[in-house]
């Protein structure tokens, strides 16, 4: 799960990572009044849950809250890589002497967390890991141990040469990581930490992703999930248990299993065909999924079919054809569905389909070449 | 002979009265794996189908049934600690089947089975398969397998089936099928694998079927050119996958440029390995590459 | 440092111990109106930092507010080996149908936290492990991994038959061990943890000890600490950071480092005298701790004569002679002191002594004998 | 030879601006210490006595100096870190001279140490001092010691420095003195510095110097009677020390019936071992048990 900078500042701050005072606002007039109460220079940042926001122009330094609001007029509404800007975060500004990256992540290779620090911050860490990666120190934190004292100033004592700001980054390095395991994060980054000329150490920007796994006991970060930030289609299917996914094409699919569900997609587009969705209904046989996962798909005005491919193993067949029937009664379906199930209660299932008369197909070669034949 | 399970597996399941576990383990019953005892804490002293013992804990069935082997089906929040229960007790592989373990539970978790000295498979995973031996530890569905000489390692459940039945329908049986999971942090990874078919005399040819998210897969196509003498096909899923969306499983995302399938595809194909495109392909490749497997 | 058993149960409380209700009183009438206002049979406890209270009669049951006053008046005031009882702990009194030990310590030989149990509970564990060590079962606790819920369950599962109350005690054991962790204890231990014939599970005595070297952090903890129930002397000595510990016979000493004053203890009892106490000045060369440590045992009437045993190290003899100098300035030392220096700045501290015309010794065996010989 | 340290000794001091640090730094270069670099986060760059380089880090040291051996003179708050700190650094021996370390703190840098595989000394020890090299690691004064062949460790300070000095004033030196710690969980045991002595061709015979509180001497006394074959002489400090009181050192500490000079006595006694009843008879039993020592 993302969350939002502020967001992502606020759990910073409560670990005690020095971050300057910032405020959000979803009107320019909202803007314009926090940045006069400020009376100084602020920067002006739309929040999106996607990266990229600065070259995008959704990032703005104004000198003054009639700037501020200019800053806002333009950001607010504005798209960023699909997503439309509805609030923006009003941060003072703060004189810069040099960026640092910090982050941490939990590094399958290691199977540890991983802290990656450099002093060439303010770029995206990918970028300087492809130009420069001896620029990037790693440490491997042994969850057990934990991040041990001497650890953060070792690293820090890489990122700047005066120790009283070496000082305040171990310290920062330590509570980076503390936050990270707190919220049970999978990925903890400040990009950049900056240094002021008077030697102060600050985090002006913030990014925590949650890992899923972990929300059932995360209630508090759960609730910052920006729901209106979402495709309504994957907060739906989140809501059923589903595993939903939009993309841009005309083929919708319904498949049980993650792997089978990207093997699906990838054959729909192997055969020249443009897949609209990845959408894995799971293991478990409840019909209802099966109603949700049409719903949500039906709601694309750019599918044209949608394929349904179904290997029984733990989930049988005959309830996904029951949840097929369900479906077609309650659901104005008006989209050719080609239907393709193996494995457990195969028999029963095509028996129950019979009577609906749907195109079906034996193969998933078969009925991706089917759905993609009804689609044009 | 087969990879990590076989008729010496002596299995106990954990989770076996909740309502995967019983199923599951009515399953392996029948297929034919020596079901010696289930755990439920606090429903010690039942008998499952009315003679498998139930125990409180793992180190009791361990202690009373001599299980060697340990199946998890329990909930996500109590997953890892059923992992180092396991490995406490002393059973020499633990298949967690359980989906949505944290991972940072995992984190810890990994080397405290690792100074037990266990095998662990998952979690995440549908478990293993040895037809030749007729031993199913997990969910693999035993109607589609048949007894041959193909090992099949994979990260995910419904595609492994879907390869798997192709391959019975098309005449190659299988030494074992493993799905290793498809989190992040999982026990054992495709190189583990790979070594166990490389020394499983009754495995002739490997297919490996990877998906997006990390480099387990580069990593093997490494350990296959340097270390492998039996011939392996393999295929990836997600080709069409965007960045930074998680697909389904909790492992298969493409983090900014990384981790994608293009790059999985060319380690393998530098490697000499053939890379199927579809998955219906993957047969006539393992013709190719290991000629008359076919039963 | 030792603690009260009503801070232990408060400690252990707030990691949700269950623990009967119950007060402390100082007087015969506050343990009526508490038991009065329970309106339920109590247990009036003496709180004393030793143990076998009850064994000396410090511990009783009362039927109502009326009988809890009368013992109050027996216990309160009451001797118990050397200590006073200045109050009483008064707890609503739980009905018991089996009682069973649970204690953690810090393990020496496995230099790990050790949890041990019984469901032989309510007598001392020492004496189980005497006649019955089979009874005791260890668990050996990896403080890396902290106590994983298995082995707490596992373990709770050795000390009863019924599951609820397994569960019960599997989840004290767990917030046993926090406590243990979170207060930095030497020991924690419930004795007896108790299920009354309702299965419920309940702590009805709790005793921690807390490891001295970590109550620099344990600022909390450390203001537990019970004057009133200290040895003024252990008190002045540990304030001027020195180790006192008295002890009952009439040739005081003075040594610096733990070892030796060990050593010179045992002498001064193998050459026929009593030793009156132990009294280590440490390492460092601070004259003010001399005339603190000569003052401390000056105030013990039964003391006969001083030996002082400085085998210099760190510790410079000189800086010692001064202080033995100043003290004979600001005490009226009226008792014999021996003194024996030796190692660094012996001579100039012998040049500083020789105006005192103080007894001396070259070796730790003639200041014993003479200190001995001055003390009859 | 002599045990843990020697002429090939690389010292860093960790703490060495401070008070002690810089005190005890200065006494061992001048004893013969090869004292290669100190270390205080904050002051990398000056120099201490006008020519060893200070590091804000022991790795820096490590790297710049190949300091091998480790002392540490830092406050109680950061010693176990301190610790950990020069076993990730890669040194082989560390001293921890600090006393207060809180024991939960001790209980997990132990096994970070043990991963690493280094020697840690300590804490709350005095050190070691090796006369034949004039080396020594700590704070043990060079005024009292000699050359010669009597081992000698200790789990106090200023009674190692009567013994050692009862031992050089009656003609016995010294291979090496060695204060492993007054605390109840500590690096190096009885057992670890008796195995050293063993194999230390310099040493003679060996004087263990015992006190209350704990096991140490117990096993040390089954590892004398099951594997060495220098003569050992014992004394043990706290004959008089009333139950349940620390006397001085946090691990000095009557228990119950458990941990006393009594029983301690008793183990080496069953061992063989003599004990002298109080210190200034123990150059005398050592005449016996070693003879022809005596320089």
């Amino acid at each position: 799960m993302k969350i939002h900078e502020y967001q992502a500042k606020e759990l910073f701050r409560a670990d005690g990572v020095p971050v300057p005072p910032g405020e959000v606002a979803r009107t320019a007039d909202e803007v314009y009044n926090i940045a006069r109460r400020y009376g100084k220079p602020v920067v002006v940042k739309s929040q999106v849950l996607v990266g990229g926001r600065g070259k995008a122009g959704g990032v703005k330094l104004a000198k003054d809250a009639d700037e501020a609001r200019k800053h806002a007029e333009t950001i607010l509404g504005m798209d960023i890589k699909g997503l439309t800007v509805d609030k923006v975060l009003i941060t003072q500004a703060v004189k810069i002497d040099t960026e640092i990256y910090l982050g941490v992540i939990m590094d399958r290779a290691s199977q540890r967390p991983v802290i990656m620090a450099s002093a060439a911050g303010g770029v995206e860490i990918e970028e300087v890991a492809r130009e420069n990666p001896d620029a990037i120190q790693r440490l491997t934190v042994d969850p057990l141990h934990g991040l041990l004292p001497f650890q953060s100033r070792v690293l820090a004592s890489k990122l700047h040469d005066d120790f009283k700001v070496i000082r305040q980054i171990a310290t920062i390095i330590e509570k980076l990581y503390r936050t990270f395991v707190r919220v049970d994060a999978s990925l903890a980054e400040i990009n950049p930490l900056v240094v002021t000329p008077e030697g102060k150490v600050l985090a002006i920007d913030a990014k925590i992703n949650i890992d899923d796994n972990a929300l059932y006991r995360q209630p508090e970060i759960e609730s910052l999930r920006d729901l209106s930030a979402e495709d309504p289609g994957e907060v739906a299917a989140r809501e059923m248990g589903l595993s939903f996914v939009r993309l841009k094409g005309n083929v919708g699919n319904i498949v049980n299993g993650a792997g089978l569900a990207m093997a699906t997609m990838d054959l729909i587009k192997t055969y020249g065909g443009e897949p609209a969705n990845f959408l894995d209904i799971g293991g478990s046989s409840n019909p209802e999924k099966v109603i949700t996962a049409i719903d949500i798909i039906l709601g694309d005005p750019s599918v044209k079919s949608i394929f349904i491919n179904i290997f029984g193993g733990i989930t049988r067949c005959d309830d996904v054809a029951r949840g097929l029937v369900t479906a077609f009664e309650k659901l104005d379906i008006k989209l050719p569905i080609v239907v393709r199930l193996t494995g457990t209660n195969e028999a029963e299932a095509k028996e129950i389909l019979a009577k609906m008369d749907l195109p079906t197909a034996d193969t998933m070669d078969g009925g991706v070449k089917k759905a993609i034949e009804l689609a044009s | 002979m087969s990879a990590f399970i076989d008729k010496n597996t002596r299995l106990v399941v954990q989770g076996i009265t909740g309502r995967d576990g019983s199923f599951h383990a009515k399953q392996m019953m029948e297929y034919g794996t020596d079901l010696v005892a289930g755990v439920t804490p606090g429903k010690g002293g039942q008998k499952f189908e009315g003679k498998v013992p139930v125990f409180d804990s793992v180190h009791e069935a361990v202690i009373e049934t001599a299980a060697n082997t340990s199946v998890i089906y329990v909930r996500a929040a109590f997953a890892a600690d059923a992992i180092c229960e396991a490995a406490d007790a002393g059973v020499d592989v633990i298949v967690c089947i359980t989906e949505g373990v944290p991972v940072i539970d995992m984190a810890k978790a990994l080397p405290f089975v690792r100074e037990k000295g266990c095998r662990l498979i998952g979690p995440n995973c549908p478990g293993i398969i040895a037809p030749r031996d007729t031993v199913k530890v997990g969910i693999l569905p035993a109607t589609i397998v048949g007894p041959g000489a193909v090992g099949v390692v994979s990260r995910s459940g419904t595609l492994t089936y879907e390869v798997v039945f192709q391959l019975t329908s098309n005449g190659y049986g299988q030494s074992t099928c493993i799905g290793i999971g498809g989190d992040p942090l999982i026990g054992t990874n495709f190189i583990d694998t790979l070594e166990a078919f490389e020394s499983d005399e009754d495995t002739k040819a490997v297919v490996l079927i990877g998906e997006i998210g990390g480099t387990d897969e580069q990593e093997a196509a490494d350990y296959i050119k340097a270390k492998m003498s039996k011939p392996v096909v393999a295929f990836i899923a997600g080709q069409t996958a965007p960045e930074g969306k998680r697909m389904g499983h909790a492992g298969a995302i493409v983090s900014g440029a990384a981790g994608t399938a293009q790059e999985k595809i060319e380690a393998f194909e530098k490697a000499k390995v053939p890379v199927a495109r579809i998955p219906s392909e993957i047969t006539k490749l393992l013709g190719e590459a290991a000629p008359g497997l076919k039963v």
